[in-house]
């Protein structure tokens, strides 16, 4: 099978602004902090170039992909859903267009293109290059792909290229130059499903089963860190290696481990198999896996009694329903559908892809927050500066992000807290999951 | 013990399934039909179609991926086959080479690489046998497998175009003097071929859990050929029971190396039979040596 | 003389750029048993392949029971009346001689399945060793007993030609005394039949007439009994080498006189 | 289960009997001899390769994504001549190639790839080198099985091999970080680093023309040949003196180096790779470019490379990256129409048109004189070859021949019962008997193309009994087949530099290279070739694939490329069969000449009792496996036993 990281990480479209994480209602006030250099606001539009911020990049590169009336954003990302679900740019870019239609930011209209990465190494940088040469833009963003973005990273190094993916490993992170990310790291995420097992399956017995690669092992050493010092018993550790395809083997042993609780560190495909052949077992623990509606859809009735539960970098999407954990953000979820309706009527809402479009959706939202922080000048160092300067707080959908706490060693990553979901009977029928915890640093 | 060999039963059937299918297409046409598992995977994908998308019930759905099937086989073989120049073995095995590639980029491109809910002959857990769950549709497949082998056999050694089929095997050209239409026999094949290349998809992928392109076309359809080989590509029950064989040594693998990190250390294991098998058994364990016939 | 049963005029036919048969011409009449010679190489086996249908002719025509049948396909020509022992007999070792039997009635049994039962049965009695081993797989069985299986196989359709290909290639000299009887227990039926065979003194015994091949063309065609022994030597280029012993095979031929006629006599009585 | 009986399946015999084979280019021109202007040229192409890429890149014009997709297409052709190499010249099926550019994509990145455990990397070369290395010893390894596995079952086993590179080491902890994959670093010369892909698509062009001019080098060289004749006809090639285990595993093992140069090449331009960019599917897309291209061309399997890349990189630019799934798709189905309908691909198509353009400018095609009976050639009369020992012309004492109580029975048949016989230096012995009677099989027995069960075999007094084929070749025996064993697809002077093969004194290494004693070898053999071809009076059909000739005409090149090494003893197995009669008594003119001019010794099997009687000087009669009559020819037709063999005895 054409190798990836995982057949579908989260579903295909998770694009990249939540990676870019969010930033607080942080207006006025951002901007006011960065602009050192002209004092008071510049009016948009008026004659002479912006000020150059002196910081990582030259000045021949720090205006590249923006002009006074746009800013050009490409996003690498697994756009594989093919013809069946028609994802195309547009159904990705429902955001930008109601922004754009309102004057843009600053006056700019935002485009955003996406290049397909089919979840390889190989295709994410043709996907990258096809970035770079086809829209020279302003920022190179990276969806979920724990296999897909150390190569990216790799070659945006190399080319002295603003990146800012989705979640990697602390050291995937250290030394890096032109790389950020705003989403907890891989260790993070770990330690924060020890946690979730602390907590919630308090006493139970755990058995893990997890993806054999350097990009995923050490989510694994931050969940038995934080399990070590709680108590929680790990019965089993089974490494596999991409796609196994038959789970019987580590299925059966589960079950003679007298494994409750299975954390499925493993992409959406591999957790949807692994849990129908645990089904057809008559096993059914508590499954722990990356929560997307592709999943649980997918899976049914499978995904409940119990129902799977998992964590995420962002809010939870059914469609319509936004009464019980919904209703903190139903606002901005009716504003979501109603674009949708708007520009796209004929994309379901209520499919698989659902809660992709909505996480894409929530996170444009939180770069929209960024760029207008940006200001008026904004250039590549200035959006570093506006990135490493955020200490936000809570935004409608995405987590806060905070790059000042990594310390001196490394200011490169700035996402810290997730949201812990589970799997429920949606009133439209089908299983989709809900908020049981939103944004939180820590469980326990 | 027994849960391994219960696991290693259940994951064989997966493998004999498939190697029936290479076994039978094999002994007609000479050839490997590298696209089998994918022609079923396609079939599958019209038994989707019809079953979750439209609802239908599970045996419409059988029926659509099993005419969808053998549609395939036969447009494959008149379009390509027949009118091939040089017609042997392998050439047939390459160009079947060109119908698996073709099928998968046309699936990636249309159905994409999103897991689709498999449809289910019989839902409900099934029998438990030391530890294992049996599902209701594996035990099925063992009956489908029986049908095949024993329908099979009975319409190739009871009627005379099945009597046909047989010879052209042993003999085509001296099938030609009894006046055997040898098209007609050829064709018979390739549909037979994709019937139970579709009837091997369908009860692949329940246990399997959920369908995307290519799933039946790695790593079953590999093993399934080790399978093949083991029964000598010649005989049917043998290329089943060589699918067993296989699912029992690879549970046994895996548990006896449970703690080492290699991955897939049972491929090394199939690799090291399939070579020895060919090299030393070339009519596989169970295929009895050629009959000698005394010209 | 009645329209000949099988006529084949010119007949060129080859494999990729070598040509084997240059013209090939010669008749054979309804009861007649016509003994086709030549030496190794000579293209007698391509001649039958080309008339049966396997090997496509280049140019010339084949006409049977007054149908040209020069494009027919092979099973359209079985289906004609044209029945095969092809060469090194060709049975289907795998199947049982009771399969072999009824594979070689296709045809037809799919016109009337009923008269198939009656054919079997005279097929046993003519051939008692079948009926003996008739659940046994033919590859299991001797040389001489495939050769009647492969021979009986042919006859159970109820040709009107039979087609027989070198059967004493391969066998020792003792079977090819068993098999010459079954050929002649064959031609007794008043079948037609066309002969092919390397062994000439044997062809000799049976055929009526007997057509000398050489490098892809007939040299010689007539009847057997006013073959002599100077003419046939020098027809099949064997020269001098051919002294002593085709003269007996001749002299034992002309014993018992056995014109064409007299077994059309017979073939009539049959129909 | 009622067992459905187990069948005899000829068309595929397990191990022995090919599965057949795929058709293949039939190239005209024999390859061009390695002249200093053929350096040049290949200097120059060298040059413009290197500087052409880099200097579109400073123009813009060849930004990074257009460089990325031909720099794949340019990886993918250096991996499609690799294939080429194993599957178009040596006829070895593998249809798991790709799992060998990955071999070189690992290896390479142990190297070079700065790990936690060692940041010290090795630069870009060693990587390469490590690479080729690599792929060339696991494709050895590979070519093990292959020598008793053909055709089909070759294909299976290459096919596991990929998938357990892929499931198991690629993935090891040890080779690669789990399914995560490796980074390979861009090639830094001093403080150049090659980033932009437009200046390493220099280097891959650079790497692409240098293994051009290797294939070229191994086309024009014995092993070139070799692989050809193996692909052919196994039993042909040793006799010709190739020792077909040897060149076999030769041919994988230059396979897989070049295949590990691709996989590096591959690897350092996607600068990270994981164990998914080696799977089947890339395998197979290999084969359909193979295939689609022409197998055997080396310029069509690279033009499909490029096509590929323009067709990608066209659709890419016009749709987005995801349509390059499209051109995967049309491949596959150009695929199944190449083979149904071209089945020599691009290749032959091209020729084909070429030929025909060539054929109405010229007259007819080369045929043979009106008559029937070419000029009538001499018999090829060459000095024996330096490096052979001296031929033997003195009056030798024993037979140049002689063989005792060689048995061959096959199953429970006694094909060969115990023969002895002796063949006297310059005479022409004649071995006749009916068929089935064991004559040829005893020829295999005594020019080793099977192994008796007992007896010995001794030419001039050494004892071949146990040397294999090609040995004999080389000890002096040359011989034909019935059915005309040679090179039919290549042309009448290639298959008499193939006769040549174990005189080509000169290292696979020189070869490759196109250095050392390679080209000096090659030119004798050469000028050797076309003596032979003036004496046989073959001027005219020089370039001729022999498949073209007429079965006569086939048969005197045979005799010729028998006669070409100036063998001690010429075996012929039944010449004159198919031959018209003219072109026999020509063909016993140039037995005689062979005997008397040449001083040649000749053991003759022939149905052609005329022929036989006029030139042989001792006679052997076989009937059933054993030995009837020993004597004089006129003496021996005449006895009675003789004649009862032949005419299969009077009826009891």
């Amino acid at each position: 099978m054409a190798g990836e990281d995982g057949l579908l990480d989260d579903g295909g479209v998770a694009t990249d602004a939540a990676a870019a994480g969010s930033v607080g209602g942080v207006g006025a006030a951002g901007s006011a902090g960065t602009s050192t250099g002209t004092g008071g606001n510049r009016v948009p539009g008026s004659s002479g170039p912006a000020p150059y911020l002196p910081g990582l990049f030259t000045q021949a590169e720090d205006t590249r992909g923006i002009t006074d009336d746009e800013i050009r954003l490409c996003t690498h990302a697994a756009l594989t859903y093919g013809a069946a679900f028609n994802t195309s740019a547009d159904d990705l870019n429902v955001y930008w267009s109601s922004v754009n239609d309102a004057g843009g930011i600053h006056g700019r209209k935002v485009h955003a293109y996406y290049e397909n990465d089919n979840y390889t190494p190989t295709d994410a940088q043709k996907a990258a290059t096809a970035c770079l040469d086809k829209y020279d833009p302003f920022m190179l963003l990276g969806g979920i792909g724990f296999d897909q973005i150390p190569a990216v990273r790799n070659f945006a190094e190399q080319r002295r290229m603003l990146y800012v993916h989705h979640t990697a490993t602390v050291n995937g992170s250290a030394g890096k130059q032109f790389s950020f990310t705003a989403l907890p790291t891989t260790e993070k995420m770990g330690e924060l499903f020890a946690e979730l097992a602390a907590t919630r399956f308090a006493g139970k017995t755990v058995g893990i089963v997890k993806r054999q690669s350097e990009n995923w092992e050490p989510g694994v050493e931050g969940f038995k860190r934080v399990a070590g010092q709680h108590g929680v018993r790990v019965v089993f550790e089974r490494p596999v290696p991409q796609n196994k395809g038959s789970y019987l083997q580590d299925i059966v042993e589960l079950q003679n481990a007298g494994a409750q609780v299975v954390w499925l560190w493993l992409n959406a495909l591999e957790s949807t198999t692994f849990i129908k052949q645990s089904k057809a077992q008559g096993f059914s623990p508590s499954f722990m896996v990356f929560p997307f509606n592709l999943t649980t859809q997918t899976l049914g009735d499978d995904a409940l009694n119990p129902p799977v539960v998992g964590l995420n970098m962002s809010n939870a999407y059914s469609e319509g329903d936004y009464s019980g954990p919904f209703a903190s953000y139903a606002d901005d979820m009716r504003l979501f559908e109603a674009q949708y309706r708007k520009y796209r009527p004929n994309v379901d809402l209520g499919g698989v892809g659902g809660d992709l479009l909505f996480l894409n959706w929530s996170a444009q939202k939180a770069m929209h927050q960024l760029i207008l922080a940006c200001g008026p000048d904004c250039s590549r160092n200035r959006f570093i500066e506006v990135l490493q300067g955020v200490k936000g707080q809570l935004t409608s959908s995405a987590c806060p992000s905070d790059f000042t706490r990594a310390g001196a060693d490394n200011d490169h990553r700035g996402g810290w807290s997730a949201s812990v979901m589970e799997a429920y009977r949606a009133p439209s029928g089908s299983v989709n999951l809900r908020n049981v915890a939103t944004c939180v640093e820590h469980l326990l | 013990m027994a849960q391994v060999l219960v696991i290693g039963l259940v994951e064989g059937t997966l493998f004999g399934l498939l190697a029936v299918g290479i076994t039978l297409i094999h002994r007609g046409t000479g050839a490997i039909n590298f696209a089998l598992g994918e022609v079923g995977t396609f079939g599958l994908y019209v038994a989707w179609w019809l079953t979750v998308d439209q609802g239908m019930p599970w045996i419409v759905g059988a029926t659509g991926a099993v005419a969808t099937a053998v549609a395939l086989s036969l447009a494959f073989e008149r379009l390509v086959v027949r009118p091939m120049r040089v017609r042997n073995p392998l050439a047939v095995s390459v160009a079947t080479v060109g119908l698996l590639t073709a099928l998968l980029s046309f699936e990636f491109q249309r159905f994409g690489e999103s897991p689709r809910e498999v449809p289910v002959p019989i839902h409900g857990l099934g029998v438990r046998v030391a530890g294992v769950n049996v599902s209701p549709t594996q035990l099925l497949s063992l009956l489908v497998v029986a049908a095949i082998a024993i329908g099979l056999g009975q319409f190739l050694r009871r009627t005379d175009f099945g009597l046909g089929v047989l010879a052209a095997a042993q003999d085509a050209d001296a099938t030609r003097l009894v006046g055997v239409p040898l098209r007609r026999v050829t064709a018979f094949v390739w549909a037979a071929g994709g019937a139970v290349a579709a009837l091997a998809a369908l009860f692949v992928a329940p246990t399997v859990g959920a369908l995307t392109p290519g799933f039946a076309s790695t790593h079953l359809f590999v093993v399934a050929l080790i399978a093949a080989v083991v029964g000598g590509l010649s005989s049917l029950p043998g290329a089943f029971v060589g699918g067993l064989a296989l699912g029992v040594l690879k549970s046994g693998v895996l548990r006896l190396f449970a703690e080492s990190t290699l991955p897939g250390k049972e491929y090394l294991v199939y690799l090291t039979i399939g070579i020895a098998v060919l090299l030393f058994r070339p009519n596989g364990i169970l295929g009895t040596a050629r009959p000698r016939s005394a010209a | 003389m009645t329209t000949p049963l099988l006529e084949v005029t010119d007949l060129t036919a080859g494999f990729g750029s070598s040509q084997v048969l240059h013209g090939v011409t010669f008749s054979v009449a309804e009861g007649e048993i016509a003994g086709v010679f030549g030496l190794n190489g000579a293209g007698k086996s391509v001649t039958m392949k080309t008339i049966a249908g396997l090997v496509p002719a280049w140019s010339g025509r084949i006409t049977f029971a007054g149908q040209d049948i020069t494009g027919r396909s092979v099973e359209e020509r079985v289906a004609l009346g044209m029945g095969h022992v092809p060469q090194g007999r060709q049975v289907f070792p795998a199947l049982t001689v009771d399969e072999n039997l009824r594979l070689g009635a296709y045809t037809s049994r799919r016109r009337d399945r009923s008269g198939y039962a009656a054919r079997l049965d005279e097929v046993f009695a003519r051939f008692p060793i079948l009926a003996e081993r008739r659940s046994q797989a033919a590859g299991t069985m001797s040389g001489g007993q495939q050769a009647s299986l492969a021979v009986a196989r042919a006859l159970i359709n109820g040709p009107r030609l039979i087609l027989v290909d070198e059967p004493s290639a391969g066998l020792s000299p003792s079977v090819v005394g068993e098999l010459f009887a079954i050929l002649e227990q064959v031609a007794a039926t008043g079948v037609t039949m066309v002969l092919v065979e390397q062994n000439i003194s044997f062809g000799l015994r049976l055929a009526h007439r007997a057509h000398l091949l050489q490098s892809g063309t007939v040299v010689h065609s007539g009847p057997v009994a006013d073959l002599d022994q100077q003419r046939l030597a020098e027809h099949l280029g064997v020269g001098r080498m051919l002294g002593a012993s085709t003269g007996t095979a001749l002299a034992a031929r002309r014993g018992p006189s056995r014109s064409p006629a007299r077994s059309q006599a017979t073939a009539k009585e049959r129909s | 289960m009622t067992a459905v009986a187990p069948v005899v399946d000829a068309s595929t015999a397990a191990v022995d009997g090919p599965a057949g084979s795929l058709t293949h280019h039939p190239s005209r021109r024999h390859a061009a001899p390695m002249t200093p202007t053929v350096w040049l040229r290949y200097l120059g192409v060298l040059l413009v390769a290197v500087s052409a890429p880099i200097l579109l890149g400073e123009l813009g014009v060849l930004n990074d994504t257009r460089a990325l997709v031909l720099g794949e297409a340019a990886a993918l052709a250096v991996a499609a001549l690799s294939l080429n190499v194993l599957m178009g010249y040596a006829g070895q099926v593998s249809l798991g190639h790709f799992a060998l550019l990955g071999v070189g994509a690992f290896a390479s990145s142990r190297l070079t790839a700065p790990t936690a455990s060692d940041p010290v990397a090795l630069p870009f070369v060693f990587g390469v080198v490590a690479a080729t290395g690599a792929g060339g010893l696991v494709a050895f390894l590979l070519g093990l099985p292959a020598l008793r596995l053909r055709g089909l079952y070759l294909a299976v086993v290459t096919i596991v091999f990929n998938f357990v590179m892929v499931q198991s080491l690629f993935q090891s902890s040890w080779l690669s970080s789990g399914s995560g994959g490796v980074e390979l670093p861009r090639p830094v010369v001093g403080t150049f680093e090659f980033v932009r892909n437009a200046d390493y698509l220099a280097v891959v062009l650079a790497l692409l023309v240098v293994v051009w001019l290797v294939d070229a080098n191994l086309s024009a060289s014995k092993l070139g040949r070799a692989f050809h004749a193996i692909r052919a006809d196994e039993t042909m090639a040793a006799s010709f003196g190739i020792d077909v285990t040897r060149y076999k595993l030769l041919a994988f093992t230059i396979s897989g180096a070049m295949a590990g140069l691709a996989g590096a090449l591959y690897g350092h331009l996607f600068t990270f790779v994981n164990s998914g960019t080696f799977d089947l599917t890339q395998s197979l897309f290999l084969l359909t470019l193979v295939v689609i291209g022409g197998l055997g061309s080396r310029a069509g399997v690279v033009a499909a490379a490029a096509m590929y890349g323009a067709l990608d990189f066209g659709l890419g630019e016009a749709f987005g990256t995801d349509a390059a799934g499209w051109v995967v798709f049309g491949g596959a189905v150009l695929l199944m129409f190449t083979i149904a309908q071209h089945p020599t691909g691009l290749a032959g198509a091209w020729r084909e048109a070429s030929e025909r353009r060539h054929q109405r400018s010229v007259h007819g095609a080369p045929a043979e004189e009106a008559d029937g009976t070419p000029a009538t050639p001499q018999m090829v009369d060459l000095p024996r070859p330096v490096g052979l020992p001296a031929r033997d012309t003195g009056p030798g004492d024993g037979p140049l021949l002689a063989v005792r109580d060689v048995t061959v029975h096959f199953g429970g048949l006694r094909a060969v019962d115990a023969v002895s016989l002796d063949v006297p230096p310059r005479r022409i012995v004649g071995l006749i008997g009916p068929n089935g009677a064991g004559k040829t099989t005893l020829f295999n027995a005594i020019s080793g193309a099977l192994r008796p069960d007992a007896g010995t075999v001794e030419l001039l007094g050494r004892d071949l009994s146990d040397a294999p084929a090609h040995v004999r070749a080389a000890a002096g025996i040359g011989r034909t087949f019935q059915m005309i064993g040679l090179a039919k697809d290549r042309s009448v002077t290639e298959n008499l530099l193939l006769a040549q093969h174990h005189v080509a004194s000169y290292g696979a290494v020189e070869a490759l290279a196109g250095l050392g004693r390679a080209p000096r070898v090659e030119e004798a053999l050469r000028t050797r070739a076309a003596e032979a071809v003036a004496a046989l009076g073959f001027e005219r059909y020089a370039d001729t694939p022999v498949a073209n000739l007429s079965h006569g005409q086939q048969r005197i090149v045979e005799i010729g490329c028998a006669l070409v090494t100036a063998p001690d003893l010429v075996m012929l197995d039944e010449p004159s069969a198919g031959m018209a009669p003219g072109a026999v008594e020509n063909l016993a003119v140039r037995l005689r000449d062979m005997r008397d001019e040449l001083d040649r010794t000749v053991l003759l099997i022939e149905h052609n009792i005329p022929l036989v009687l006029d030139v042989c000087d001792e006679l052997y009669v076989l009937a059933n496996g054993s030995l009837i009559a020993h004597g004089a020819p006129d003496d021996v037709v005449a006895r009675a036993a003789v004649i009862e063999a032949y005419l299969g005895g009077a009826i009891s």
